[in-house]
């Protein structure tokens, strides 16, 4: 399905390997949440997966502005923000498994998520739970001087979450480095965000704490791109934190497995349309930054790192459950 | 009475339809709960009785909570559904500080009508923040009830009695066995709360359980009959009230005791069954009282490191033995 | 000390009697707390107490819109609250005696004032916990459609509480009949709101929920009858929730014994000479609905009142130990 | 080392001074902590250290706790003051499912070096809500340390202790003892977590407790000292990890047990002290391990209800009573 809309991929600031950066990002994502939720199907995972397809240009037009001292918290929805933030296809993959080799070692899963050395400061199964996490990481580097900004990626069911007016509230008295990016797909679980929350536009929650807030096409990578350097460069200059309502719609179900019923698929045909992958590849191919072959050679590369990743979770080892024991404190470790 | 076989999950909805038909004041709240709940345990609600009684709730688990108390003192039933029991620790204020102390520290004005529903327990590697069992939490808080069907049928009972009742109920619906099949009366069925049952007869081994855990402790003496072990498995259903009448009649007979359950082990609930058999039976106890629990850590992704961590049958299956005094098979 | 300013007693819908009625409730409030103050500093009170002295007028003026059955949820800082819902002076001094006449049957004390029959839903020690309560109350008269009104009466301390956030998103997305009224005494315990507190107009939290909100002079009890009147219509008519910043300052310290030391007494010399009783005094004379002789003869009726109550509670026979296990469930009492 | 008497509450903050002159990572952060906090724990900090490492923050518990998971997993040493106990219900969330979690379900590669302190137990009619003890709560959960001093001399050795500590350490002050004064090192002062120390030495019965229940259990030994009794008082000082083997040698010893605390004998800690004693030695007791604790109801207001529903001196006296076998003289 071709695109209703060309993303404009000229931006301030960019050019055409910046923007084709996003792409190979996006790309990247979008190939791994697709084969993640075949494998998940196929009854190769354990637990439950909820897959981050159609939402790819949020992570990827915000995390191409941090630096890799920066911090982000994710969410129950955390492979998109794993992959822009740095984390390896293949240690991954192999926490999805709940192998030895993967980011956690197989202690996680899909829903933890972490590599601190990335600063990425975990996918959460908590809903809400990255708000105050991300508050203490920035004021952490604001104690340390380090120059650090944080990201809390939350979904639009998170806003009407008290941590979030807690962690707002203290970020905004301390004008903390931090950025509050909501990625909006409109639904929580099953339900329509608009029958649990009180506005429409969440961005005007900003009004409560004074900092500024702002609504953003979040299926648009540039103009996330400029949203977010706007945020990040105002928090790390000191301007204090900011609010980001990304308006976006997730492809899949909830999780992976999720029949659906709450929404019908005219609804899901029509959002899809607006693919944030579809529409920057367009906006690619008509400035002339991208050959349609070069595009599917991004695929291509693409697919081959995640069979790769496959690969290597399915051949890595399970964890020794003699160890079951070890890391619930920090000196207990064999 | 005229029984089926229903899922337990399928039971618990029969009981809120029941409660529902027969009082106006009872409602249900909680997130995504018109679109049947994360485990089925509201499915069809929403459609009989309407979004004025089958309330969806923004991610909100402290003002869910706060609502139910302040609807169950202003002349409602709710019956508020916390989803995974992990969340209820964003709700702990409301359900400690609020719930659990109102009747008391308000001169006995008023009474706290509700029931909070949560689904705790190992089910498919969910990981650290989506398979704990919290039950020792709520039961040392005075002013709470808490209860653990183990099977459909006292699910049904349960949550039936537990809609009724004047005080705040803590009804925990283990997840592995939310979707396990039952003989359930098809009828109305009340289960009184603080009344447990003998789920096996057997007279060398007393196994007190609740829960998940009590089909695992089934599994468990079915084995140890092939060797000759009689084991008795005291299912309590219910923590607070408990019924220790019902604990000391099996260990009286046994004088052997086991009590197991699935949730960790260091400051669980089997301590406080423990601590109160021994206390109460030491003369006639052959034995210690040995305890079945989880390894203390947070419970790991990986299914083998998970299946580490959590008791199954064959923890049930050793701990029975050593209390007999035998080596231990492992 | 004369006040500075004089309120104008004449409103809206109110005339000599209404006016002198929010006189009579505003001086019982007074001299019950300053009479309170008193008997704790003589060490004839168990536990702690938080009084209300300053901040008469929003109790006052926002309880007279209420009916006997509307509900409202109190604070720490309860005793105001409890006198303008109707609660009796001898039954609250005997609770803050812990006497087994008191509204609790003493086991609430001074933080646990409540009566359910008078709709008045209980002083609660923990800060932010009526919100959700109030909501919930009011949840239950719009499911009930039983007419009734519930007012949340919380501080510029509490508003930062994430219940705060939860509640009123709640409440705006089920307009319920709800009214929450923030007792800004500009302080929380020793903290200076503007410390902890991101924006200074808290009414501006409103918008957040797309719910209305309004900054009051809470020391008129005038304006505050005006600005509750507006929002108590509008909940009960079904036009959801207000939030209301009403502006106060406490003339005494967080907790009787409170040192102070975080706020010098030229501010309170300052914001004592806006003292809401003194004001409305002034406005009463000056309107000539009230004499001064009048107004002497309310205030030795509240003492005469106040004197009686603790006359009360002192002879009240403390609860029974063996009843302490009674009420924790409903069925078991003697 | 020099020593000199001053107050548990004092010598708390002698241990955060130390701390914080020896290492920039450590920070404060609480309400109202500039001021001094509710008891004086935090006094004077504020004018040596200043607002960046003594931080007042908003009445917004679950961000206090969530700020110091944040800041303890990049590179700082949170100290964080929740007050009052019962004020840890509403960040139990961040408490529980993240600080208690991290460094485990993230498989290792993190540690989560944060104090949580709170004030607890019973003081001068706090009721219900600011009353509690609530150290079972914590024991429970893997991945959280928990201490609770008896002494000032303990309460700045510990602070110290758990400071420097790379996991999250919950440390427990209790109302009653924070204005009492003892003989403590000016010197900085470590105390080991995971070591208990004999308050007494004694004989005839073992008497384990912790935090203010120690000093009550010592004036009980007093008394039966009259009575010809000699009670040895364990003070854990360590509730996770626990000082089994310091249990074990006094049991060994005086085969007859009390476990002793204020918080809720159902459910409680004890239990699980006194599940651990039997099962361990159940050979060497003459009697049961007999516990003391809180009957079960929320904390009342009035005097005389409180003194019903808290243990004293007069409980303890009467448990090593009863596990002398000795008519109760109540
Ligand atoms: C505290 C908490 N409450 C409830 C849940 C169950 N839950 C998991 S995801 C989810 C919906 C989250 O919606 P949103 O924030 O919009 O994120 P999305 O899934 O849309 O990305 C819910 C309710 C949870 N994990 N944590
Ligand atoms: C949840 C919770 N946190 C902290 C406290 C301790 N505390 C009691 S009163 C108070 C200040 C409240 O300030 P505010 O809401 O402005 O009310 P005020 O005392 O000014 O009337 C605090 C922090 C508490 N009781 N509950
Ligand atoms: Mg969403
Ligand atoms: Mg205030």
């Amino acid at each position: 399905m071709s695109p209703d809309q060309t993303a404009a991929v000229v931006t301030e600031g960019t050019g055409r390997q910046v923007a084709r950066g996003f792409h190979q990002t996006m790309v990247r994502i979008r190939t791994f949440e697709t084969h993640v939720e075949r494998l998940f199907l196929e009854g190769r995972l354990p637990g439950f997966v909820h897959t981050y397809t159609g939402e790819e240009a949020i992570a990827t037009g915000t995390c191409a502005r941090l630096d890799a001292g920066d911090y982000i918290t994710s969410t129950h929805r955390g492979h998109g923000h794993a992959i822009a933030k740095g984390i390896g296809l293949k240690a991954l993959m192999a926490e999805l498994y709940g192998k030895a080799t993967g980011t956690c070692r197989g202690r996680g899963g899909s829903m933890h998520v972490a590599d601190f050395s990335l600063g990425m400061l975990g996918a959460n199964g908590i809903v809400g739970g990255g708000f105050g996490i991300a508050a203490g990481a920035a004021f952490s580097a604001l104690y340390r001087s380090s120059g650090q900004v944080a990201v809390c990626f939350f979904g639009d069911g998170a806003i009407n979450k008290g941590t979030f007016h807690e962690a707002l509230n203290f970020a905004a008295v301390h004008r903390l480095p931090v950025v509050y990016v909501c990625e909006n797909n409109q639904y929580a679980q099953f339900t329509d965000r608009h029958r649990t929350t009180a506005v429409d536009d969440l961005s005007v929650r900003a009004t409560a704490y004074g900092i500024p807030g702002m609504r953003v096409d979040g299926n648009d990578v540039g103009a996330v791109w400029t949203a977010a350097g706007v945020a990040i460069d105002r928090a790390r200059s000191g301007g204090g934190p900011t609010l980001l309502d990304m308006q976006t719609y997730r492809f899949g179900g909830h999780y992976v497995g999720d029949a659906e019923v709450y929404r019908d698929s005219a609804e899901v045909n029509d959002r899809k349309r607006l693919d944030p992958v579809g529409r920057w590849e367009a906006g690619l191919v008509s400035e002339g930054w991208a050959t349609e072959e070069e595009i599917s050679a991004v695929w291509q590369t693409a697919a081959a790192e995640v069979e790769d990743a496959q690969l290597f979770a399915e051949q890595s080892p399970d964890p020794d459950p003699g160890t079951a024991l070890d890391d619930v404190f920090t000196e207990a470790r064999r | 009475m005229s029984e089926r076989r229903v899922t337990f999950g399928q039971a618990t909805v029969e009981a809120m339809q029941h409660a529902m038909r027969d009082d106006d004041r009872v409602f249900a709240l909680g997130e995504d709960i018109s679109w049947g709940g994360n485990f089925g345990q509201f499915r069809g609600l929403a459609e009989e009785f309407g979004p004025r009684r089958v309330v969806d709730m923004p991610i909100s688990e402290a003002i869910i909570m706060a609502v139910a108390v302040g609807a169950a003192t202003t002349g409602l039933r709710p019956v508020a559904s916390m989803s995974f029991v992990e969340f209820t620790l964003g709700a702990m204020d409301e359900i400690v500080n609020q719930a659990s102390k109102f009747r008391y520290m308000f001169g006995g004005q008023v009474s706290v009508p509700l029931v909070l529903r949560a689904s705790d327990g190992v089910l498919r590697s969910s990981a650290a923040q989506h398979s704990s069992s919290l039950e020792a939490l709520f039961a040392h808080m005075p002013g709470l009830k808490v209860v653990a069907p183990s099977n459909p049928a006292d699910a049904k009972g349960l949550l039936r009695t537990a809609i009724d009742d004047p005080d705040p109920v803590v009804y925990l619906e283990h997840k592995k066995i939310t979707s396990r099949r039952g003989p359930v009366p098809l009828e109305d069925h009340r289960v009184p709360l603080g009344k447990a049952t003998t789920a096996r007869y057997g007279s060398d081994v007393s196994v007190i359980s609740y829960s998940a855990m009590v089909p695992t402790s089934l599994e468990a003496a079915e084995r140890l009959a092939d060797q000759g072990i009689e084991v008795e498995v005291v299912d309590l259903r219910s923590l607070v009230p408990l019924d220790f009448e019902a604990i000391a009649a099996s260990v009286l007979k046994t004088r052997r005791v086991v009590v197991a359950h699935e949730s960790w082990m260091f400051g669980g609930f089997g301590a406080e069954l423990s601590s109160q058999i021994h206390e109460e039976l030491f003369d006639t106890l052959q034995a210690p009282v040995r305890r079945v629990g989880a390894a203390p850590a947070p419970i790991p992704f990986s299914p083998p490191l998970e299946a580490a961590v959590i008791p199954g049958a064959d923890a049930v299956v050793e701990a029975v033995l050593h209390t007999l005094g035998a080596p231990s098979p492992i």
